[in-house]
């Protein structure tokens, strides 16, 4: 026979106030299985606790009833605080009365009689609870981090600085993504070259951090503390751990190919390092251009040349599968394509109307023009620039909804660059609002104002050629008139959508997006870099459009976190998951079917029936992977399977208890 | 009709010399002319009782869950709805495809050995033909399409909710809970029916109108999504309780709100609660 | 043998029994948020808390009925919210057919109801409860799949 | 090629070169065109500036009668305003049950929506239409450089209209390429030409035509091709009116099916082009006279080639090294 103790709590006068506590702890006692009950002004402090474990050892009470506060504000104080007694914490049911009783209903008589309902469904539930233990999973200590850009990379060195060894995956030829194209960064102006690449260094010559660039992560399953990832490492053609980065190769090769690195404004040959200061500082061969490659001639210069002979134009795709405890997903952006959208900007027809990576090449020192602005079309140094803002930003109907946050700095930082690189210059900025909210961004805004850039607010409507000169046709909303601008380069500051491919990462981690396709964080305020995978973190742009400051702190946070899971030599599973009955399992399979995490599996088990040893297919629940939702068991016709904490006997004697 | 019965026979004593099915299961004549019963042949000799007749009327599927582990192959004749019923039960995996061999035979629906009328659930039949088989007796006959499949569930839903509340007490106080609408039906396949659990509470075992109001709703619930409308529940319920307006009125929602859909007639559909569309229909916003 | 079931004329201080389904995560959190804003709403509702509305088998609504309640009501995440993915598809599947057959089966449609009520919804939580309690004053007991029946009429009956 | 035609006033007033062009090139290429009986004006500016119900009811009741017709075809409309004010009675009577019936007491004929209407230019270009101008081409006009003036309702609000792009239209210059024109790559396609305010607003609409005038000369237009009456009113009268005072400009302004008609063989008198103002017969004539272009494409196949020689030639070296 169970012994059920059951504690009113006051909670001062939240409940007191409305409902007769006398009379619920005078019905608790005819309730079935009770054997004490008793009141509290305040349960759930100190001496509110100390009441209940008295109680426990003088009445040698097996099964807790609480009526206060909600469950879900107290539950797992009450759970710590009975596992200090020899009950199991899970012996536990509490009755809200304060939310949904006290707080919101005013007849007292009414109230109480829901009270004592609430008490009773509470008492008749425990009564069927069992004892549950946590299970514990081993944690393999090692993280893995998607993405190679600044974000990446910040939270590798984050990681590997902790003792912890680190795989950094980055599916282009070398490290450093968006930020390294950058030439200068606001508000500071320090050279974008100077902060990012030591840190590529640091990355790249960890002891803790293994650099896999040109690869992709293709295969993810397993749980928190055990993913298990398959990364494709795609063939590069050069073998670099004998390759010294010499760089002969690269003169030799006889194919240009348009550098994406240089956003399509100089060449590189089909072997090639993408910039300099590339991390690892070794050339691949790009297989679609290669003529020896693509089938196109007989070429393999580079083969012959190579003083170390490590050019292989037989390599393939290699799989690497390994175990990690926790992933950060760090896969940043990319500008959205503006030629495709906006035909009214010429739609891609005038080689001077071009993007903000694009202007940031040219200005950068290892750029195509070597740091001088120069015209794409013919070389000249253009003497006005209009810069336009929000293009694809803020713009509902045709491009994005959202503000992509960076671009009004780096507008006037652009401004800024022509304004001192090009003497006498003329340099209009049209824009909606300007945004400078962080340190330093405002006094930025204002000095860029007294270089001299001209800022007009409206939007461009039209830009065409007429005489050699870009006609920009836009509205000058502060004087209410139509604004007309001759320039000789335009310079579009266009939003920042997802990294082409994000679809196929979040899928393999089974993480939701936004209808951005921003990956979703699991709690925009409260848990901003953590996702409902367990085990899985977001770190920069590829969680929403932000600029590096805020890019490093989110990889800094979720490094932390996954710290946080390594610090750990077990994790600790939660207790209230599936459980199979395997006798009365028929091996249906609908379980299996409705679990959206993939913690149910048919296995065949040997039986011996009527004397006969067979094999027969029956279900059986992952502990890691079940996050007991109860869906398997609500499709489960003989009620097979059952969720522990929430049995279909605990629900049924709940609604019992209800009506009789 | 004697032809096919001498092809079946043929068919039935090859299979059983070869040693290639350990027993085929049959209908057999019973006392009397319009008796037709199922039964199990394991003897070549005595192939000779195995009959194709008028009043075969049993589906045999269900029969394989009581040897779910045989050394052999099991021979079992399939008609439309018997193809139907094995196609079901290797679905929710209770038969594996391997352990039968199917003698599939056209059946141009059957007669009620009471009224000598073509049997009701041969009339409303949409699929004579059988939809999987390893041999073929005979040729295929006509289908025969059924544009009234739900006539008599839009019967009810015209009534109001006393009428109908009332329709169905009446009959399920007839119901004496004798369970054979759930022994002999392909879709109720469990291992142990939550009607036979003991102390779990999901529903009483005394014989009262409401218990077994809560019997029949929850087992239509349970098969409503797996039915293959083979009308066997009617047929053997001893007190000719209208079970199959309970099973098509779950078909018919679920065709009107998840797409058209039949059980059964392949083994790749899944049956309509085992998965979900985004885009369902949308009436609890 | 009909039964006058639906007694038409309804005593006015005669107080429904309805039980609700909440899931943990959305509607459960959105009550606790009408409590915490001292919303109100009338007492007659009692709320079990489930981890999500797709661990409601719709066997336990069945049972509600048989054990004298007058109405349920199941609420959950919105779909695309649900906190364990997919919980709410399948609570939308089984309860768009269980709602029809109760209402087959001679159950009026207004005594069974289902609504996505997410966590910050704490006033439509209220609105639903009220709507829902006042809808079964309107219509009176529930009588049917009732085994009150019997005690009115005696054992005989059995 | 069937379409229930729907001419619309000016193609019997200001617009009657446009009217007879039509009938020409549709007679010719074998396009049926089946009037609409008794149709009615369908509104334009007037009727959806003044009240909402009426420049719904006006081109309804012409939608209505397509519907007695009875022939299920869509409907061509030549001129760009009637061709918009139909498309919005169309997706207001489908987008609302409510407007549908209220479309249908005001002009108390039944009407359900059923027919799509789409721009005669879009008719045109259409693959079966362009492959039949094909066969029926005489003439070509040996590269004579014509920009496309598209105005504003054929292209907007892409909304209603969902016809070619609404910045950078290509239709009218497809059809130009089969004839041997040479289409103009310029910015003014989609700009305003400020419809009827060139007569109360002169002063601010006049620079509209001018600017558009200019910007075609810039990029070498040696005509302006359009489909819409009013935008060929207004750039060939204000051309003329420009080059009284100063002349500047030497583009004659054509409707598209003129030039087609042309091109199949028909003598400017059918096609009534000396309606014009800006005198347009002359180009034409002297565009058939000139030596035909060599084909295009080759110059493009020349260019081909030195990249291949050039590709070669280190092959060569290589070997030998």
């Amino acid at each position: 026979m169970s012994r059920t103790g059951v504690f009113i709590c006051h909670c001062g006068t939240n409940i007191a106030a409305v409902v007769d506590i006398a009379k619920v702890v005078e019905k608790a006692k005819s309730m079935p299985n009770v054997v004490y009950v008793e009141d509290n002004k305040y349960t759930c402090s100190e001496p509110g606790q100390q009441a209940i474990k008295d109680a426990i050892v003088k009445h040698k009470l097996d099964r807790i009833v609480i009526g206060s506060c909600s469950p879900r504000m107290h539950e797992p104080t009450f759970r710590k605080m009975l596992a200090s007694t020899e009950i199991n914490p899970y012996m536990l049911e509490i009755a809200n009365l304060r939310e949904q009783c006290s707080w919101v209903h005013t007849d007292r008589e009414k109230a109480t009689d829901k009270a004592i309902d609430l008490v009773r469904m509470a008492v008749a539930k425990v009564a069927k609870n069992h004892a549950l233990f946590t299970s514990s999973i081993p944690v393999t200590k090692r993280a893995l981090v998607v993405g190679g850009g600044i974000a990446g990379i910040q939270a590798a060195l984050d990681i590997a600085d902790a003792g912890y060894p680190v795989t950094l995956v980055e599916r282009e030829p070398s490290l450093g993504g968006k930020m390294v194209m950058l030439d200068k960064t606001f508000p500071t102006m320090d050279c974008s070259a100077c902060i990012c690449t030591p840190k590529m260094v640091d990355a790249g010559q960890h002891p803790n951090i293994t650099v896999m660039t040109s690869c992709e992560v293709e295969k993810v399953s397993g749980y928190i503390g055990n993913f298990e990832v398959t990364i494709r490492q795609k063939a590069t053609y050069v073998d670099h751990s004998v390759c010294t980065g010499c760089g002969i190769c690269e003169l030799k090769c006889p194919s240009k190919v348009t550098s994406e690195f240089e956003q399509g404004m100089a060449q590189r040959r089909a072997i090639y390092k993408p910039f300099p200061q590339a991390v690892p500082a070794k050339p691949v061969i790009d297989a679609a251009n290669c003529r020896k490659l693509n089938g196109k001639a007989k070429c393999g210069i580079c083969q012959t040349q190579c003083p170390q002979g490590c050019i292989n134009f037989e390599d393939e795709d290699k799989l690497i599968t390994n175990t990690y405890g926790a992933i950060v997903i760090a896969t940043g952006y990319e500008l959205i394509d503006w030629k495709s959208i906006y035909g009214e900007y010429g739609g891609g027809q005038y080689p001077d109307v071009i993007n903000g990576l694009q202007f940031e090449r040219l200005v950068n020192a290892s750029g195509p023009t070597e740091g001088h602005i120069l015209r794409p079309s013919d070389g000249k140094e253009p003497k006005s620039v209009v810069i336009v803002k929000c293009v694809g930003s803020r713009d509902p109907n045709k491009g994005k909804g959202y503000c992509s946050r960076a671009c009004c700095m780096y507008a006037a930082k652009h401004a800024h660059q022509v304004l001192e690189k090009i003497d006498n210059a003329q340099c209009y900025v049209f824009y909606i609002d300007v945004r400078t909210a962080g340190k330093a961004y405002e006094e930025f805004y204002t000095r860029t104002l007294e270089d001299g850039a001209i800022y007009v607010r409206g939007r461009v409507s039209k830009i065409y050629e007429e005489d050699g000169k870009l006609i920009c046709k836009g509205e000058d909303t502060l004087s209410g008139q139509t604004v007309s601008v001759a320039a000789d380069m335009v310079v579009l500051e266009t939003a920042m959508v997802p990294a082409a491919g994000v679809e196929k990462v979040a899928t393999l981690m089974t993480i939701s997006r936004d209808n951005d396709n921003w990956l979703q964080e699991a709690h925009p305020k409260l848990r901003p870099v953590e996702t409902h995978t367990a085990g899985v973190f977001l770190a920069g742009v590829c969680q929403g459009p932000k600029d590096i400051p805020d890019t490093v702190a989110q990889a800094s946070a979720s490094a932390a976190k996954v710290c946080g899971i390594f610090s750990k030599a077990e994790l600790q599973t939660n207790p209230m998951i599936s459980k199979v009955d395997i006798e009365k399992c028929s091996g249906c399979g609908d379980c299996a079917g409705i679990c959206p995490y993939k913690a149910i599996s048919m296995q065949d088990m040997e039986f011996i029936e009527h004397g006969k040893k067979i094999t027969r297919r029956v279900s059986t629940v992952n502990s890691g992977l079940c996050q007991g939702c109860g869906a398997c068991v609500a499709g489960c016709r003989p009620g097979a399977i059952d969720l522990l904490g929430f049995t279909n006997a605990q629900i049924l004697e709940e609604v019992d208890a209800l009506c009789l | 009709m004697s032809d096919i019965q001498q092809e079946l026979r043929k068919t039935a004593r090859e299979l059983l010399e070869s040693g290639e099915v350990g027993y085929i299961i049959g209908w057999g004549k019973g006392r009397f002319a319009n008796q037709t019963h199922p039964i199990f042949v394991k003897d070549p000799a005595k192939v000779d009782e195995l009959v194709w007749d008028d009043y075969c009327l049993s589906t045999l599927a269900k029969y394989t869950q009581d040897d779910k582990y045989p050394e052999k192959k099991i021979g079992i004749c399939v008609r439309g709805c018997d193809s139907r019923a094995v196609n079901r039960l290797i679905q929710d995996h209770q038969l594996k495809r391997e352990d039968v061999y199917l003698i599939g035979i056209p059946c141009s629906g059957k007669l009620d050995p009471e009224t000598n009328e073509p049997a009701k659930k041969c009339v409303e039949c949409a699929h004579r033909n059988p939809v999987v088989y390893d041999v073929l007796l005979g040729s295929p006959v006509e289908e025969v399409p059924q544009p009234e499949r739900f006539k008599e569930v839009e019967e009810l839903e015209a009534m109001t909710p006393d009428e109908r509340y009332n329709y169905w007490a009446d009959v399920y106080d007839k119901c004496i809970r004798c369970y054979a609408c759930r022994n002999v039906c392909p879709a109720c396949n469990c291992r142990e029916c939550y009607t036979d659990q003991y102390r779990v509470g999901w529903q009483g075992k005394q014989n009262n109108r409401a218990e077994n109001q809560i019997f029949g709703i929850t087992r239509a619930y349970h098969v409503g999504d797996r039915c293959i409308e083979c009308g066997e529940c009617q047929r053997v319920c001893p007190m000719g309780l209208p079970l199959m307006k309970l099973n098509r009125k779950m078909l018919k929602d679920i065709n009107n709100l998840f797409g058209a859909y039949e059980a059964g007639l392949d083994t790749e559909t899944k049956p309509a609660l085992g998965h979900y569309e985004t885009n369902d229909v949308e009436e609890f916003m | 043998m009909s039964v006058d079931v639906e007694k038409k004329n309804v005593d006015p201080n005669w107080e429904p029994k309805i039980l609700s389904f909440s899931c943990n995560w959305c509607t459960y959190a959105g009550a606790d948020l009408a409590g915490l804003n001292r919303m109100k709403y009338p007492e007659n509702v009692r709320v079990i808390r489930v981890p999500c509305s797709g661990r409601v088998n719709p066997q336990f609504v069945l049972r509600a009925f048989q054990k004298g309640s007058d109405g349920v009501l199941v609420c959950g995440c919105h779909p695309g919210d649900c906190h364990y993915v997919t919980g709410n598809y399948f609570t939308r599947r089984r309860f768009l057919l269980m709602q029809r057959f109760l209402e087959y089966n001679g159950i009026d449609p207004r005594r069974f109801q289902a609504r996505w009520i997410s966590g910050a919804e704490a006033g439509k939580f209220r609105d639903t409860v009220t709507k829902v309690s006042n809808d079964i004053k309107a219509l009176g007991p529930n009588k049917k799949f009732q085994e009150s029946w019997y005690k009115e009429r005696g054992e005989s009956n059995e | 090629m069937k379409y229930s035609y729907y001419p619309g006033c000016s193609l019997s007033s200001t617009g009657l070169e446009y009217g007879l062009s039509t009938r020409y090139v549709a007679k010719k290429i074998g396009m049926e065109l089946h009037e609409i009986p008794d149709w009615n004006c369908c509104g334009a500016t007037a009727a959806h500036s003044m009240n909402h119900d009426l420049a719904l009811a006006l081109p309804a009741r012409n939608l209505a009668l397509v519907e007695k017709q009875g022939l299920g075809l869509e409907i061509a409309i030549p001129c760009a305003a009637c061709y918009s004010r139909m498309k919005y009675a169309i997706q207001a009577a489908r987008s609302s049950e409510k407007e549908r019936q209220k479309i249908e007491e005001i002009i108390e004929m039944p009407y359900e929506a059923k027919n799509d209407a789409i721009c005669l230019l879009e008719a045109f270009a259409r693959e079966d239409a362009q492959a039949a101008v094909k066969e029926k081409i005489v003439k070509s006009l040996n590269g004579l450089k014509v920009a496309s003036y598209y105005g504003c309702l054929l292209v907007r609000p892409a909304g209603v209209t969902q016809f070619d792009d609404n910045e950078n239209p290509q239709s009218m210059d497809n059809l130009m390429t089969l004839i041997g024109a040479k289409p103009v790559n310029w910015a003014f396609k989609t700009e305003c030409c400020g419809a009827s305010h060139q007569v109360d607003a002169p002063k601010v609409a006049r620079p509209l035509i001018y600017n558009i005038l200019r910007n075609a000369k810039a990029n070498g237009a040696e005509a302006i091709v359009t489909a819409c009456p009013l935008c060929m009113m207004n750039l060939d009268m204000r051309e003329f009116e420009f080059n009284k005072a100063k002349k500047e400009f030497d583009i004659p302004v054509y409707y598209f099916t003129e030039l087609l008609g042309m091109a199949m063989g028909a003598d400017p008198k059918e096609l009534g082009m000396e309606k014009h103002f800006t005198p347009a017969v002359a180009r034409i004539k002297e565009a058939f006279k000139r030596p035909p272009e060599e084909e295009k494409p080759i110059k493009k196949a020349k260019a081909k080639v030195e990249e291949v020689k050039e590709e070669e030639k280190p092959k060569e070296a290589i070997d030998n090294e």
